[in-house]
């Protein structure tokens, strides 16, 4: 097997062994660390990335174990942690570079920034800044695949702190009295910036919220990637069946400031210590080995290819172009000939 | 046969959703019950519980599912039951519907419809004319019909669009204007704005409700022998600069009313286009006619002292005639 | 004892026996629905109404089994149904006519119509139209009144119809993350409009919603003006005694259309009439028989009382003078010197 | 010892709180953390979680709640994120917060702080100027300081005031500008324009950011010969016209400038005022320099096209000077 597993926007669709599949879902963690790694650490730092920096470092699990069960019918709605969800449905790296750097190649043309991205042909939903507010419109993308008489479900993700909005529970409960086809993904990562969960809510978990919409509600440890696409497997056959929204609770932990400008001083000490310990990749690599799916010299190869996949990324982006302001005016409406 | 407002926006969804399989409805009330006020009476019957959508008391997730739906290529016209209400679901409309084809190049075609405007004793609730939080949001549309034709044409129109468009309809004109509509399909154009009345003196720029209270003081005026033009803006944004400021041009003098509050009102913005490109055929100051700035009171006659009215506009046409 | 009841802006601080407060309820459950059986069945069908109405006919022990629990310290936030709080809480029925029929005299000086009114010195906030706005600001009035030092609880009506908007969320989650004192008191009377509960959430109770902010929810029967006011007592006190905010889910049913213009075409024939032999001053009364604390002839009398104290208000009303349309612009904004 | 914009606030904040024990903070973040722009920071080691209160992401409930704090005597002073999620409490904000004084005589002190404009590359939503939803809601008052003397003179009137304010601190200026603020205890009072440069053949009016601009371009502009007047608006609403139609009476010429996109913005009201009052006295066209009718761009040849500048402002001020 080659060290690359890149599969294209519709991985859910294919079929493939366990195996595979365990490497599938190493290449993806694998890139997206690398990827934010090289954003957050190197050109934020140089001044390259042009606004700010918000990466999942300790959580690729979760966009990796999710993003990898849809297929083409399934929608994705990322929140501003799931870095892998884009690679995985076919935006590549050097494009997302792009358009951290302001570039006129990234998706959005230098329009807008950072995970700020999205394509309907890639049925990929952009996230918009204000938390939960692409809730409600997983539950539209959701009734239009139900009206449209398609399989398809809709993957919502957010972060535990968006589950405080207003717009968090509107979605939720229209989906759930419509028994719309959507399986919420939570990354409790047990901060919502500087705000701990016991600020945010006075339920012990996420998942103490389903029953609120007689939804089931699934806790799932985050860190492993194998049981995080378990999960979501199971969540999507449950939506897809009609029987309504499925909310699965990542547990997990922020292995990072809030943004790149956060130190992250109100961070017990510690914690990343303990949490450090449950990586997601070092535990991925370790099944791997356990279950005989990959040998330990494999490894090296996959990060050196990885690492040379973004190197590769980084030097196309800096070569993109910046916007030609003329475009400013563009697209505001549709183009009428 | 003489057909009201309301029963024309009737008309012109059934026969949009008759068109085109993927044009539906959502909203609360809307399906068994026909709307509060009675706008979709029969849809649910006719097209079933798919394309008439009954939904929570959650603007937020009725206007956001419209935007996932118009994502995925449907055509949703979601109803609020009030245009009032329209600021629960506030920021899905301006940050989200309004600037996902900028950002990330995405269609989102929707029409929220927003039933607004006072002199129904609805006080401050169920009275308000909050177009000038859309208009103010580039990469919405918005309308807003005074008449039964263009009511039909303009949510036809805003239902084949492919952008968000909010559709202000005024509920004091819905079982108090009628007027024959063609037999077969038509569409009112977004982005035009109509001389409803040609004059020579004068032009009042309006829309809504207020077109005819400025038909009414036009009336009145002509028998002073004043010569009033009228245009109804008909879409508020884009807004047809051109065809007001051709209006402007011609009579030289502009009166400009609203029944919206006064400050932060779209006559501003008319003012500024007006004084911006037409300045210098300006025969007098540009005046405006609108409510003042209070929330909308209840009782009648504080209500009516709220509500501009043809007095109010002919005491300032007289005056600017006569400048 | 004489057949008027009336106890001045805030019963609560008072003590009294078991037979006292029964008559008590009986007498502003009888008000309630004579002053608003005056209001939907006469005034409004004679047009001196000027806008929309709506009652809370059946559901009269909600309001009345809970405000009379509030004392001087408390603060109360009633929703559309909920007249009693407004008699009970001291805004007499001939202002509150006086305000329906778009009069000077009433307590918004025709500013507002129908049940929009309140009095900060009576510690009432008066409704807005967007349903459920009142419960964050109830947890802001709970806030304060810790802030201050003081024992008060908030009480926060609202109908089940309303537990559907973001801002109840947000609302009853702020007040449980700060564990403030908020009785939560929702009127779940099946219907909103016309959307039934099945339409409105997907569970089967208000109640089911408390584990999402890990707060206690008890289901009361809201046709039973004695067993509300025995589980606001033990709400009231769970809330004062720092323990949090605390949901009653008072069951009951709208015995009317949502307002005056709607016949409720969309109700099931026969949920009426079962619920008519629930009636809460019927049951008020045969409860009163049963304890011997009233005499079945006391009622009769008690029932004249009433009416003519609406008869008296209505007329005062109907010479109140509608108000002067100078004072249109006033009071935008606080008046300087 | 000289201030900065952001020092300031932070100082005026400061002060109210030792003055009044009922002034209190709430938002996200703002206490152990000190604020994203960290404006608050070291209030929670001096006053305390009672009076410095996190909350969760709910917008709608930190307005609701400031406004029951409110209504209950307290002086909450709310804190937005970003001005851009305003949005996400907006209901509570228009419909509630402005309206209870009218509707039912109740007294809502409240600031709502909106960290707010764009040259960060924060792009759509981290770079907006909403002030205009809120200009056009009879009973907020809305502030938007250009300098560290206003900013905390404002923010002493806003937390002193009866009124709800939503007081709009624009994130370029937080460390960009300085000057000496005075030692003791000051206000800047709410609703008075100040012409912060005099001149006779132009005035521009403007608010915010741009006062700056304004500022950089009449420097140039007298090097032309060219007598620029600036007037900056300090408080949007309610508006000073007295001050902007005296300044246009003198000066004859009027441009007015915002960062806020064109259509609908406050360029408008401001257009309309003048037109309206003082149409006599101007001797050429009102002109406007806005940012376009786009959302904010990310990309920094992108956001710099969009936003005004000093080249822009002299481009059309040399036209009105020559006209
Ligand atoms: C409505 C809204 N309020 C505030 C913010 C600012 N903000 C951005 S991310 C964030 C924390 C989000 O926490 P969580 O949902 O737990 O996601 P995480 O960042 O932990 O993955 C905040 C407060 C925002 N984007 N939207
Ligand atoms: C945000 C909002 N949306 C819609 C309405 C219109 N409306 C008024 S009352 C009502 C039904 C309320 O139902 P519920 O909360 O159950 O209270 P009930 O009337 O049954 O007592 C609706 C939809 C409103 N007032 N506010
Ligand atoms: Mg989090
Ligand atoms: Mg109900």
């Amino acid at each position: 097997m080659s060290a690359i597993r890149a599969l294209g926007p519709f991985p859910g669709d294919r079929a493939g062994g366990e195996a595979e599949l365990a490497h599938t879902c190493l290449y993806y963690m694998a890139l997206m660390r690398e990827l934010e790694d090289r954003i957050e650490r190197k050109l934020y730092r140089q001044g390259k990335i042009v606004g700010g920096v918000y990466v999942g470092r300790g959580q690729e699990a979760i966009p990796v174990g999710t993003a990898l069960v849809a297929g083409e019918d399934d929608v994705l709605l990322p929140a501003h942690r799931d870095m892998a969800a884009f690679l995985i449905r076919g935006i590549p790296a050097r494009r997302i570079l792009a358009q951290y750097m302001g570039r006129v190649d990234g998706p959005t043309h230098g329009r807008e920034g950072n995970m700020h991205m999205g394509d309907m042909k890639l049925k990929l939903v952009s996230i918009i800044s204000a938390l939960a507010a692409t809730v409600p419109v997983a539950a539209g993308c959701a009734l239009a695949l139900r009206y449209q008489g398609k399989s398809g479900v809709a993957f919502s993700y957010f972060g535990d702190g968006a589950t405080s909005r207003g717009d968090w529970h509107e979605g939720v409960n229209f989906a759930s009295v419509q028994k719309l086809p959507v399986v919420f993904i939570c990354n409790n990562n047990q901060y919502a910036y500087s705000t701990p969960l016991s600020a945010q809510m006075a339920c012990a978990n996420v998942a103490d919220r389903g029953p609120a919409y007689n939804m089931p509600a699934e806790i799932v440890d985050g860190n492993d990637v194998f049981a995080v696409h378990e999960a979501t497997v199971r969540a999507a056959a449950h939506a897809r069946a009609g029987l309504g929204p499925y909310l699965l609770e990542c547990k997990t932990f922020r292995m990072t400031g809030h943004s790149a400008h956060d130190a992250a001083h109100y961070v017990p000490t510690g914690m990343f210590d303990e949490w450090g310990k449950l990586d997601p990749i070092t535990r991925c690599e370790a099944r791997m080995l356990e279950k005989g799916w990959a040998s330990a010299d494999e490894f090296e190869p996959l990060r050196a290819a990885v690492r040379q996949e973004v190197d590769d990324a980084v030097a196309w982006a800096e070569k993109s172009p910046y916007p030609d302001p003329a475009t400013l005016l563009d697209d505001v409406y549709e183009r009428r000939e | 046969m003489s057909t009201t407002y309301l029963e024309a926006i009737r008309q012109g969804l059934w026969e949009e959703m008759e068109r085109d399989p993927n044009v539906f409805l959502l909203g609360e009330d809307i399906g068994v019950y026909g709307g509060a006020f009675k706008v979709t009476a029969g849809f649910f019957e006719h097209f079933g519980e798919k394309r008439v959508v009954d939904t929570p008391i959650s603007e937020a997730a009725i206007i956001g599912a419209s935007i996932g739906a118009g994502l995925m290529g449907l055509r949703p016209v979601a109803e609020m039951q009030f245009a009032d209400f329209i600021s629960c679901g506030f920021d899905q409309i301006v940050n989200f519907a309004a600037k996902c084809r900028y950002r990330w190049g995405a269609s989102v075609p929707m029409v929220v419809r927003a039933p607004s405007g006072g002199g129904i004793h609805g006080g401050p609730y169920h009275s308000q004319n909050p177009e000038m939080w859309f208009v103010r949001t580039p990469g919405l549309k918005v309308v807003a019909p005074a008449t039964a034709y263009d009511a039909k044409g303009l949510i036809k129109s805003a239902i084949r669009d492919n952008d968000p468009v909010i559709y202000f309809e005024h509920k004091g004109l819905y079982r108090r204007i009628k007027e024959d509509l063609p037999a077969g399909d038509y569409t009112v154009p977004i982005g035009q704005a109509k001389v409803v009345r040609e004059g020579r003196d004068l032009s009042i720029i309006t829309y809504g409700a207020m077109v005819w209270v400025a038909l009414d003081a036009a009336d009145t005026l002509a028998e002073e022998g004043a010569s009033v033009e009228v245009v109804d803006l008909r879409t508020l944004l884009p807004l047809d600069r051109e065809t007001v400021c051709a209006s402007v041009k011609k009579t030289a003098k502009a009166l400009l009313l609203h029944e919206d509050t006064r400050t932060g009102g779209m006559a501003g913005e008319l003012a500024a286009s007006i004084s911006e490109s037409v300045f210098e055929y300006l025969d007098a100051p540009i005046l405006r006619v609108t409510a003042p700035d209070t929330p909308v009171p209840y009782s009648p006659p504080l209500e009516d002292a709220f509500l501009p009215n043809a007095q109010k506009v002919i005491e300032k046409a007289r005056w600017l005639v006569r400048y």
